[in-house]
């Protein structure tokens, strides 16, 4: 397979990484103007290789080890991009995110704005994130918020196979920068993906994963797993939850949240990232203004606390697992 | 290559010869490099008045760099680009773009939204650092085209203090990218002096990454002219980036908003305006006579005329409509945004019928 | 004066900078290892004169005029800190503090953390934040929900010439890090200020800067006297609106809002900072979980929009100004 | 400079003279640097040996680096200081440090928690090139107390591409402060070799910044300490700052997560393996008949007993307790960490009483 990819002639069973991978390759094939930029990306495949064999296939051109600079390597996609490439950018883990952090805030973001429309950046930012895998400081973070406040970036986040590949196939295809959030705990988790072309969904919009009356239980990326699991132990004690995927964190479908919560009275938002001035926040302040005569308890908020990502012997604790969600789950449904 | 660098052209108006960085002008070209220089000088005075006046927000004004911007400028190719900062008004000229689009910016009209396209000139950027990157990208973008395009990335002597630079330094020596970074080392960081930013000659840090390094004179237009040349056609044969460092002199405040007498001696500026760009061009040609007072005359009427447009131009600018707030944030449609636009019209719907 | 300061009979009217200034100057008078860092803070006395004559006074070793480089001044900062030192950075404008974000949320906020105690970083990032002033791109922001949403600093914002001096002194006095946003469009203020030692506070909590009944109206920073002016306007309507001062913003004096709102029934939160992900969506969050049963309508934000801060002859419509918080307040009590 | 750069100590064990960076030691102080080598080879074996057990969540090993690690600690003065990256286990047994601090931050205990005032050896930094600035600023705090102390910034060959890292050579340039900046070029960044990084051998890059680069043959204990303490000496006269380039290789993977096999060659590892440092210095010290059998064997000994303490340390290490995640985020009391805290309790209680 050499600068090419094969369309299958069905769905396939494969890992979120694989998923990922395909949606790299079939975007290098298809388009001679998109690249991959990143450390260790090439002949390694990247840290947790999503990148494997795609530079051995298209090259060292397309396919590019960069110096280890992460605002040389975002600043440089901006070049790239104003020169009509479309560079997809990979960042090791999610806390080597921030020597980027100016270059993405204050020119990726903006630039599209500033030239009135004139200059677009399809730039995309992989970056796997979260927590839950046992490794060392910085590892494990969930900076989605530091980027959702940034008006000009768009920020998602897949939950499984499928919609690895085609949010990140919708992501290098748009014309906006796309800060793409890789839930590095499910990547070798499988799941039905179908590649054809007749599968490609729009834009990414919130999902019901699992219909229920009783409660709206919101999630992304590594937490919809979580979330349902504790629906289906919900179910058994008679409760039946709603759970949404957002997959995408900025902008976010507060339709389809709203729809929710106007039927089930009850909303509890789920995520890794710290609660204060988390997503949550936003999603419980927004719901609850479009929602205040729907619902029938506060909107309840899961997720890490005001503290540093711990130590990994303390991850299990720190991460709302399933009991911590069933415990909000409880709260919200006793109120 | 220390003091004052290459020069072809003193300070008296006598050409200077140099083993490698000689240039042969027409008495046209020569003419045209001094019409250059004053229609920016005049047109940056005009920026001035008008901050004065209060028709804009800010000037950053160029007033002694004429010559590294317009020496340099005249290297590039059409099809070659410059990567501003926000002090390149006569690069920006150079490049054929319209003044009053630097007007805008500065007046608060808009960001500064010309298209980089039209005249390969990219947008002004006020974050100290940050387009040198973006034109090594850029650069690097040529490069897989196998364009024989050049970049130039304009920045000051405070900029290199900057991890951006440096990391740029670094890339497109990696890479081998065709960008010439371009320093206009005019001496002052609003109120820094060089010894603050760096503590060797700034041509110098090109070698520690593996690409040469010049300091020109950078109040002599020839040489600022040759210099950038040449590093332009090293980035053409593919031998990777050069860094120019222009040594000038910031002749006036940092921008309309900075006071220079709280932190420089007027000695030092009088020390520079003996080497004023504009002035030993100025004797070149009357010595040579390549032009004569009828010459001077009619570039100060087309500087006259070309500030009474830009005064024109400005006055009658018309104010951004409140729905640019919300019209270009993303390229795509975005339901946050139009729902936040449809929330303003409704208030301001109510506010107009209110009051 | 060299190196002294002198301490005043009364009260004194001074603006908001002058009032910065002399809590610098105090600082460096009481405590030799205080020092000051940035870019033009020497000679130039800052582009806001905030350090006007501290060079002069205490010599080039404690007043230090930087290279251009913000990651460089914060991370020498945090190794002066390690090294005994108190060091107060100031960042030229709000705009420019992201090249030294990485330095800032993984090193300086975490050390503490990372060390279990044993090493405080005692550094204060003073900002001058916030529009209004007509500036050029990059000089009109409010970035205070990129530093509030990280754990191990403390972000904090004065809304007059009072809190300025007591509230920098606070922040110097701190052994934990603190982002302290100075409002820069009330830098020329006038207030009262007592620099006596009795009339110093302890640590910056919440307070009441007008009571009332109908409505909380919370706000930090420049928003304050925004909102006094609202709750002068709407008292001639009939309205009584409670105005708070937040003047912390990590952490938020929630307790003080919640037992307003237990009275008021109705809450407003105003700032200029986009409202998506901002300051207001954590507070409308957390109050409503807090005070549910006691909001008679939902907790509306007024702030900035999901934009780029306009350029300056728009930013009189991007701002949220008397007219926008008014038309806020109208909707709340409506509801 | 080119090539291994100063040595002082050949492959074979033989000596050679060097003009500047002689270096004059006892046999006892040979063995003791060869004692240093072997523990902390030792060490870091046991630190492979556990993660394999699944002891711990990742190692890092030097295997390789011992000679540049020991070699420049032995420089330091007890009351200088060391700002390590994250692959310095040899740097920090040779400031003293309990081996099993390192061993906790591996396992998940912390963070890596050690009071650096203890043994003057800071924190393990992830943050690539992070640190160098730290080490700048604390080397200007030393300036300012008039000490004499100074400091060693440790980093990696991929770490120079890093913004920071040229930040810091220009903050020690300008400011004269004495520091150290010792980077030990093990040819790799993780997957990445020294061409990704790098136009020119790295110790050019201080040059530009306005302080000297030397090369040092990584491998060679007595070059790196020779070296290093030059440096160091230089810091203390006031001189400013200096690169060190320690010349080594990595000869492991990057991590216990990583596999070299992918990017790099056998031969290659080979082709090092014949430089080994501890190899050479047996040979010396074999050769002036300054140790013997016994020598070598009570070292291995000594090894084995440290590998037993280090074993034994980790399997009793004690679970953080959850409270761990609240009790250090801030300094002072912070109401929102405080609220968390009792309602993180609460939730357990319950959770702890239904089951
Ligand atoms: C990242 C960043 N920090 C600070 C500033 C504020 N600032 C604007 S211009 C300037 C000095 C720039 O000096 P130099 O690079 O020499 O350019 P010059 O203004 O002399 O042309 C500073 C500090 C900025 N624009 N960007
Ligand atoms: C800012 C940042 N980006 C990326 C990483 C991921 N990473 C960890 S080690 C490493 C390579 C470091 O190479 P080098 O500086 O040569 O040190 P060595 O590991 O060889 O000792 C990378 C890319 C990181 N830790 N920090
Ligand atoms: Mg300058
Ligand atoms: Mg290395």
């Amino acid at each position: 397979m050499t600068g090419t990819t094969s369309t299958p002639a069905g769905p396939e069973r494969t890992t979120l990484v694989a998923a990922l991978n395909a949606a790299l390759r079939a975007a290098l094939a298809e388009d001679p103007r998109t690249l991959l930029m990143g450390e260790d990306i090439g002949r390694l495949g990247g840290v947790f290789r999503v990148t494997d064999g795609l530079q051995k296939d298209f090259g060292e051109g397309r396919v590019m080890d960069t110096p280890l600079a992460e605002s040389g390597i975002v600043g440089t996609a901006i070049g790239l991009a104003l020169s009509g490439y479309r560079p997809v950018v990979e960042i090791q883990f999610d806390g080597f995110v921030f020597p980027a952090y100016d270059q993405i805030v204050t020119q990726l973001a903006k630039m599209h704005a500033r030239s009135r429309g004139k200059v677009r950046l399809p730039v995309v930012i992989r970056i796997p994130y979260g927590g839950g895998i046992g490794a060392v400081e910085h590892h494990s973070e969930s900076p989605e918020a530091l980027f959702a406040h940034v008006a000009g970036l768009r920020v998602m986040s897949p939950a499984t196979p499928s919609d690895a590949y085609w949010m990140l196939r919708e992501a290098i295809r748009s014309d906006d920068p796309v800060v793409f959030l890789e839930p590095k705990r499910r990547y070798y988790e499988k799941g039905e993906v179908d590649r054809r072309p007749a599968a490609r969904p729009g834009p990414p919009r919130a999902r019901v994963v699992r219909e229920g009356t009783d409660l709206t239980l919101v999630a992304y990326g590594p937490m919809v797993a979580t979330c349902l699991n504790a629906a289906a132990v919900a179910a058994e004690e008679g409760h039946e939850l709603e759970v949404i995927d957002l997959r995408s964190i900025s902008p976010i479908d507060f339709d389809a949240v709203d729809r929710s919560v106007r039927r089930t009275g009850r909303l509890v938002v789920a995520h890794e990232a710290p609660v204060f001035f988390g997503a949550g926040a936003e999603i419980a302040a927004r719901i609850t203004e479009r929602c205040f005569y729907h619902l029938e308890a506060p909107v309840l908020r899961v997720g890490g606390f005001h503290t540093p990502y711990p130590p990994s012997r303390l991850e299990d604790e720190y991460l709302p697992g399933l009991d911590r969600v069933l415990d909000a789950v409880d709260r919200a449904l006793a109120a | 290559m220390t003091g004052d660098g290459v020069r072809l052209l003193a300070p008296d108006g006598t050409r200077v010869p140099h083993p490698e960085h000689s240039i042969d002008l027409s008495p046209e070209e020569l003419r045209s490099l001094y019409r250059d220089m004053a229609l920016a000088r005049r047109f940056d005075a005009e920026g001035v008045t008008l901050q004065r006046q209060g028709e804009l927000g800010l000037w950053p004004s160029l007033l002694g760099q004429e010559a590294a911007q317009v020496g340099s400028v005249r290297a590039l190719r059409d099809d070659d680009h410059a990567f501003p900062s926000y002090r390149e008004h006569a690069v920006a000229l150079g490049r054929g773009m319209d003044p009053l689009a630097l007007l805008r910016l500065f007046r608060g009209v808009d960001h500064g939204d010309w298209d980089p396209a039209e005249h390969r000139f990219h947008l002004y950027t006020l974050v100290i650092g940050s387009q040198t990157l973006h034109a090594t990208g850029y650069a690097l973008g040529l490069a897989k085209d196998g364009s024989e395009s050049a970049v130039v990335a304009y920045f000051g002597d405070g900029a290199t203090a900057q991890g951006d630079v440096s990391e740029a330094f670094n890339f497109a020596a990696v890479y081998g990218a065709p960008v010439v970074f371009f320093c206009q080392n005019n001496q002052w960081a609003i109120s820094e002096s060089n010894e603050r930013q760096t503590r060797v000659p700034l041509h110098q840090r090109a070698r520690g990454f593996g690409f040469p390094g010049v300091r020109v004179d950078g109040n002599d237009v020839l040489a600022c002219l040759a210099v950038t040349r040449w590093a332009l056609e090293r980035a053409r044969r593919g031998e990777g980036p050069t860094l120019i460092e222009a040594f000038t002199y910031r002749m006036g405040a940092h921008t309309t908003s900075d006071d220079p007498s709280r932190y420089r001696d007027a000695a030092e500026v009088e020390s520079w305006r003996a080497k004023d760009p504009l002035l030993r061009l100025e004797r070149l040609l009357r010595a040579e006579g390549a032009s004569d007072d009828a010459f001077f005359a009619a570039t100060e009427a087309a500087g006259e005329e070309l500030a009474a447009r830009v005064r024109e131009g400005v006055r009658s600018m018309a104010a951004p409509g409140v729905h640019e707030l919300f019209d270009h944030v993303y390229a795509e449609p975005h339901a946050l945004v139009d729902e936040e636009r449809a929330a303003f019209d409704v208030y301001r719907a109510a506010f107009v019928q209110e009051g």
